[in-house]
């Protein structure tokens, strides 16, 4: 009666990011208190999972649902179901095309696609050519996030985009893909815009293996995860922090609010972020913003992580 | 259009074909007349099998022409042979394990009702009615996987039979069969000649091809050497004709048994049936056990060897008490098993000669964990000569060996081992009369120089001409042992029945 | 009794094709036939008797639900194993299938086929033909020019997948008709239509496997190919129709899936091949060819489902479910004591 | 000239366990044995033709530093399949070995062991112990409880994963001494240290298969189990060994990936068993058991190796290469003539 049952849905739990996401959501101090009661659904990445994990949470009776699809366009059937169920849902981290959305808690991935692109830009002083480095080909963060290297690119329009290529997110496979371009085009890479920060440092230690001086290129990821920070600190590439806790949290504060109308926001993010002002908590939409990671704030955000 | 009586059914000639660029037959000529049943005769690997097979369309000749009632023909695949009224039963028994004995005699021809749907009743009851026509004594519902490896090749046969084929191929429907079921499948022989069909019939048994066949061909080497009318030769004649030399069929037995048992068995029990089996081998001595099919000689040899369940009984060896529950335990104790099932049990088809002969005795052959090489070489051509072995090489894969090569080099498996008891069931199976008289020596050989054989064989001359004393065995218990003195083929059958 | 005797064909003890000596003698009938059914039924009791949900009628419909993709995947997985073959390309085909056909029954702009939407019978036979299309050439290949199966249909995995990315532009399609979307979300006499769809789908199947010619011989493909040949059965239409029957059935999968997202995702379907041979062998069926049944696939499907179904109910935590998933698969299959491996 | 004999032996003609007969007859026995040879021959020619990077050095390095990690999954595969088994877990226990091996090695605060960053023989040993422990469960259900492998390490794969993510806490392991790093990023005489385990791994396994004992075991248990066993073969551990050394050798290749990529990633190792089997069926071992040789794998990896490689140096685009190298695969097989599945 009391507690309020929560449904976490992040789309899957074996990448850094989303576990970061995930575990901020279990601090909220909500949860921590015991007003909430979280109960985490792996998506395994699979859109159908998820929705399927949806028809359970409304089969159990949850009480509202923070949810972070795989896929823009197919969370919306899930959406729709818990809406017919009366389960308000706030989106986080990643958007869905509904508007039966109680709110979005993320942060602008167009945005971010910009930034670390104007990052390496700035660094190559606009001239020169670059490989991309994209996300699984399809997949929403991919397609914004190309979108704002497109905006950044076009503002530069010396720059030459030698190849663009998917890596699936992964430093394994980016590693590999940066080998054979050092191989095919040689000196002539000046910098790498990748779309998140694994497929970055693979690019790095593609380059270390080729005897290259990292310093030489411009290189930035997106989403400050903990090695890229530390390559952040080591002088080795830029990063475009997505505060993954403040979306996990925020979510958890909207959605306690659809349920509990007198509810006021218990996390810090609300004044930690200025710039995003609770409102009521009644926003349609509340935008995380990003921090990009510099050598001043580096180690307080590592500190943070421990 | 009926054929004219003087017109053979089937006529091949200058058939050729290599494998590998290795001639397996050089020239095949044969001629099938209506209403006969004829033999191919030929040692181990000189082609018939092949011949057989490009018959049925399983194989593709290299150059050769077929003639069918007078036709230029040519099988590309089985069914064509099948439509043209020839049927086969291969000399390698291939069931489909896990289906019914009805399935497997009807594939491909299954009746059929709405929608496709099998009538399972009627098909099964026309098995039926057609296993027990030849008094086989199978179940039609029967799954093939537990028949025994005598009623999976009586199945082949009911099912070659069942085809109303006009030219019946049988590639050594014998050599897994009990005398009974032989005969069985001899009178169905008969009604077939009667009307009229043709059967090729191949055999290393010669007996059997002097009682039904009416003509013969021979082939040596992948060539045709003579047809001709079986009466109008002798046995010794067909024997030189297929050996290419003189030579006449009879045993070779020098060994004399010493009185001290080295095995003995009390009141053992096995899987099937089998219960309170009791006799003694002893040293120098060859031991035929003898009885019907299914009357439980094999699982004898299971249990002995460890590849049953342990249950009652027990095994002594040299007066002592030993517990087998594994091959690996009953190899150490000096025993060797030659199965009846060659494809089942005996080789790895995917392997080839030397590494299948050099098998079970793989830790002789190496130092430590390393193999050595030029010991394998060594032991495996050791066998290759003395059993003359008919092969291109010993890295030549197993599974393209002829049937009785096949046979011949299970045995050097494990004679390989240097055992103290050989345990040997059907050991002869499929392997021509040249191969036969050197396998008898071996097993003389091994007797003499102090080993002890249990040998199981259908062939009840070769346990006269063989056995020292013989235990007669029905429905999984002892009925009675014969000496050799009083050896005699009534007194077995009288036992064993 | 008639089909009685055709299962205890269908699914004797062992797995191996060689020495039918001594294997079903040892272990007792029932147990044989209805080991993995114990497992499931032991695991729905336990289950029931931790979470209150489990046995509602609406968590069971849940269940059927997310198992009937999985489901319809293994039946057709199961046709070409007992052929000893594999399809590794159903998740590329389903996601195809998905894709193609939505985007003929698509109201959005995304959709590029003049004319759509088109009335729902349209975008569905687009995308079975679709299936078919995809499994003839894996099936071409395996039965035509004797490329391994496992290679054959891995080269379609990653093929049709890229022509999937192709086609789509790597975007979903959204927006798809009513009628389109009914084979995912609608119902007959309250029961949903993609369980109808797999309880039809597995009776046909179990019919033809068990009970038509056709059915037979892909036994007997499976159990022995050199006999099958010898017996004059068509061996290579008979491996090449198994693809297109797991072509066909996996496009119909990836249309109820599409239909239940709303909308058909070019990278759905990763990794599906995987629950699917899952089910399959844990179903009984013997990657060796010859030996199984639709029913042991439909029984493997619904542990799957229902493990899944139970761990979320529970609320056990994503990492711990993995481990114990994979603990569970392999305890079913010990405690269906019935099969063993050649030896 | 032995070994020479050895390879032929190992690999005839057909690739199923029946009836070989017709099969070597069409083909010569040279495209018998080099088919798969060729293709790669052909791909690189190609290649070079196209590309004037491809037959650098530096690129020849790169396929073979990049082909090293699916090269040593795919020789411990080659074990397991030539004994009908099969090893989906490779994947996971890269992860695994990989993580847990990293806690050993790592400078960072992340690292829970104390006493960590240990010299680098501990880490790597205590990460090949994990590979072996793993591979020894899964074999164990194999050999000791006849569970199908493909159920046991399809468990595996799910357990191993969800362990490294609970012992990672879903993090990577970052900031690894550079003793450890040694094994992904250094070299010898200018060879990089991953080719050279490759090439060690290779010729160890080359000399197992083919001139000890147990390799002749392996090839006996994979062609017939009944066979070996009434030879006195003791079949079920040779059945648990080669799970042993898949998981052992899975363990190197996580370690070397690990070092490569400078941090421990819980997710590393996804569906890799899949390019793994690949390689080994491409590299013309039968999934039937029994007939294989690890320098077809080999081949069959760099077969795959360049094909990644060269479509990255040819800056095709990333869908064009899926359906390439689907095509490219199922062509390379087709081309290599001498195998064919059982008919
Ligand atoms: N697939 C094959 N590859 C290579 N050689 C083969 C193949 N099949 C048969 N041979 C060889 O062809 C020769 C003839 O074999 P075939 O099986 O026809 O002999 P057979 O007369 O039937 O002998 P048996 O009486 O032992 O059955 C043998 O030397 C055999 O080794
Ligand atoms: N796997 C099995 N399942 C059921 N019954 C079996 C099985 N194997 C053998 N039997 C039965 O056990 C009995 C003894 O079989 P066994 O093989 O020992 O007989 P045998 O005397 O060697 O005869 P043969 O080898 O000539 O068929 C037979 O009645 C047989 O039908
Ligand atoms: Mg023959
Ligand atoms: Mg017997």
């Amino acid at each position: 009666q009391d507690t309020i049952k929560i449904g976490l849905a992040p789309y899957g739990l074996n990448a850094e990011f989303m576990q970061l996401w995930t575990n901020a959501a279990e601090q909220h101090p909500a949860v921590t208190s015991g007003l909430v009661e979280l109960t985490v659904f792996d998506g395994r990445y699979d859109a159908l999972v998820q929705q399927d994990q949806f028809e359970t949470m409304i089969t159990q009776g949850f009480d509202a649902i923070v949810f972070a699809p795989i896929d823009v366009e197919a969370g919306a059937t899930a959406v729709q179901l818990a809406h017919d169920a009366g389960i308000p849902v706030v989106g986080s981290n990643t958007r869905v095309n509904s508007d039966l959305l109680t709110s979005y808690v993320g942060s602008d991935d167009v945005q971010a696609g910009y930034l670390e692109a104007k990052a390496v830009l700035d660094k190559m002083g606009c001239t020169g050519a670059v490989v991309v480095i994209e996300g699984p080909i399809g997949q929403s963060a991919q397609i914004q996030r190309g979108e704002g290297n497109e905006k950044a690119l076009a503002e530069c329009p010396e720059v030459t985009v030698l190849e663009q290529q998917t890596a699936n997110w992964s430093r394994a496979e980016a590693q590999s893909l940066m080998e054979n371009w050092l191989t095919s085009h040689g000196e002539n890479i000046k910098g790498v815009i990748a779309q998140n920060d694994e497929m970055a440092l693979g690019a790095i230690e593609a380059i270390k293996a080729a005897g290259m001086d990292v310093s030489d290129f411009a290189i930035a990821g997106v989403d400050g995860v903990t090695d890229a920070l530390n390559a952040v600190k080591a002088g080795q590439m830029a990063s475009i922090l997505q505060d993954g806790a403040a979306q996990a949290q925020g979510a958890i504060d909207v959605a306690i609010k659809a349920v509990k109308p007198d509810y006021e926001p218990m996390s810090e993010i609300w004044s930690q972020y200025p710039d995003m002002p609770w409102n009521g908590g009644t926003d349609a939409e509340y935008n995380v913003p990003w921090t990009p990671v510099t050598a001043e704030n580096v180690d307080d955000l590592l500190a943070a992580r421990q | 259009m009926t054929p004219r009586i003087d017109e053979p059914l089937l006529r091949a000639v200058g058939f050729r074909k290599s494998f590998s660029g290795v001639p397996a037959l050089r020239d095949g000529q044969f001629t099938l007349m209506p209403g006969s049943v004829h033999a191919l005769c030929g040692g181990n690997g000189a082609g018939k099998s092949t011949f057989l097979k490009i018959l049925m369309g399983i194989h593709h000749r290299d150059a050769g022409t077929l003639l069918r009632n007078g036709r230029e023909v040519s099988f590309d695949n089985p069914s064509q042979a099948l439509a043209n009224g020839i049927s086969i039963i291969e000399q390698e028994l291939s069931p489909v394990p896990a289906m019914t004995v009805a399935e497997n005699i009807y594939l491909g021809r299954e009746p059929v009702g709405f929608l496709g749907r099998i009538r399972f009743a009627e098909m099964n009851r026309k098995a039926q009615t057609l296993l027990d026509s030849f008094h086989f004594g199978i179940r039609a519902d029967s799954l093939m996987m537990d028949l025994t490896v005598a009623q999976t090749q009586l199945v082949e046969i009911a099912k070659a039979l069942s085809y109303d084929a006009e030219v019946i191929i049988m590639d050594e429907p014998t050599s897994a069969l009990g005398e009974a079921e032989a005969d069985q499948l001899f009178a169905a022989v008969a009604t077939l000649k009667a009307r009229g069909k043709g059967v090729i019939y191949v055999s290393h048994r010669l007996s059997e091809i002097f009682s039904i066949c009416d003509s013969y061909t021979v082939f040596r080497d992948g060539a045709f050497i003579e047809t001709g009318s079986l009466a109008d030769i002798t046995k010794d004649h067909l024997i030189q004709l297929v050996v290419g030399r003189p030579l006449t069929e009879e045993f070779v037995k020098e060994n004399t048994p010493a009185p001290a048992p080295v095995l003995s068995v009390r009141g053992l029990a096995a899987d099937h049936g089998v219960r309170d089996v009791t006799f003694d081998l002893k040293r120098g001595e060859i031991l035929a056990l003898y009885g019907l099919m299914g009357s439980g000689r094999s699982e004898i040899f299971d249990r002995l060897f460890g590849l049953s369940r342990q249950t009652e009984g027990r095994i002594e060896i040299d007066g002592a008490p030993v517990t087998i529950h594994s091959p690996q335990d009953a190899i150490r104790a000096g025993l060797a098993y030659v199965t009846e099932d060659r494809k089942g049990s005996g080789l790895v088809l995917t392997s080839d000669v030397r590494s299948n002969l050099c098998l079970a005795t793989l830790g002789r052959l190496s130092a430590g964990p390393v193999m050595n090489a030029r010991a394998e070489r060594g032991a495996a051509q050791r066998m290759i000569d003395d059993l003359k072995i008919k092969t291109a090489s010993d890295r030549l894969n197993v599974s393209n060996l002829s049937g009785g090569n096949q046979q011949k080099v299970v045995l050097g498996k494990w004679f390989l081992t240097e055992p103290r008891i050989l345990l040997l069931d059907e050991p002869t199976r499929g392997v021509d009369v040249g191969a036969k008289r050197e396998i008898y020596r071996v097993m003389s050989d091994f007797a003499r120089a102090g080993g002890s054989v249990i040998m199981i064989s259908s062939e009840t001359d070769e346990v006269l001409g063989m056995a020292d004393r013989v235990v007669v065995m029905r429905d999984g218990g002892v009925a009675g042992q014969l000496e050799r003195a009083e050896l005699s083929a009534e007194g077995l059958l009288h036992l064993a029945a | 009794m008639d089909v009685d005797n055709q299962i205890k064909a269908a699914v004797p003890a062992g797995a191996g094709t060689e020495q039918p000596r001594t294997l079903s003698s040892r272990i007792g009938p029932v147990a044989q036939r209805y080991g993995i059914l114990i497992a499931l039924a032991v695991l729905c009791v336990v289950l029931s008797l931790v979470s209150d949900n489990f046995l509602t009628s609406r968590n069971i419909i849940n269940v059927l639900r997310q198992t009937s993709i999985n489901g319809i995947l293994a039946i057709g997985m199961t046709f070409v194993i007992l052929t000893r073959g594999i399809d590794l390309s159903v998740g590329s085909v389903v996601a195809m299938a998905g894709v193609v056909s939505a985007s003929f029954a698509t109201t959005s702009a995304v959709g590029f086929i003049p004319g759509a939407p088109y009335v729902a019978a349209v975008p569905l036979a687009v995308g079975v033909l679709t299936g078919i299309a995809l499994g003839a050439l894996s099936g071409l290949a395996v039965a035509r020019f004797a490329v391994p199966a496992f290679v054959a249909t891995l080269g379609m995995l990653s093929a049709a997948r890229g022509l999937t990315l192709i086609y789509s532009g790597g975007r979903p399609i959204p927006a798809l008709t009513d009628g389109y979307r009914w084979i995912g979300t609608g119902d007959i006499a309250g029961i949903p239509v993609p369980i109808i769809l797999f309880g039809l789908v597995f009776a046909l199947s179990h019919f033809v496997l068990t009970r038509t010619r056709f059915g037979r011989h892909v036994y007997a493909v499976g159990g022995n190919p050199h006999a099958a040949k010898v017996s004059g059965l068509p061996v290579r239409r008979i491996r090449f129709l198994v693809y297109v029957i797991s072509g066909g059935l996996a496009a119909i999968a990836g249309m109820i899936l599409t239909a239940r997202t709303g909308s058909a995702l070019p990278q759905a379907g990763v990794a599906y091949e995987l629950d699917a041979i899952a089910a399959v062998v844990i179903g009984g069926t013997s990657l060796a060819g010859g030996i199984g049944r639709v029913t042991g696939t439909v029984i493997g499907a619904l542990l799957i489902g229902v493990m899944n179904n139970g761990l979320d109910l529970l609320g056990v935590e994503s990492y711990y479910q993995q481990v114990i998933k994979g603990g569970l698969i392999v305890a079913a299959v010990m405690l269906d004591r019935s099969r063993r491996t050649e030896e």
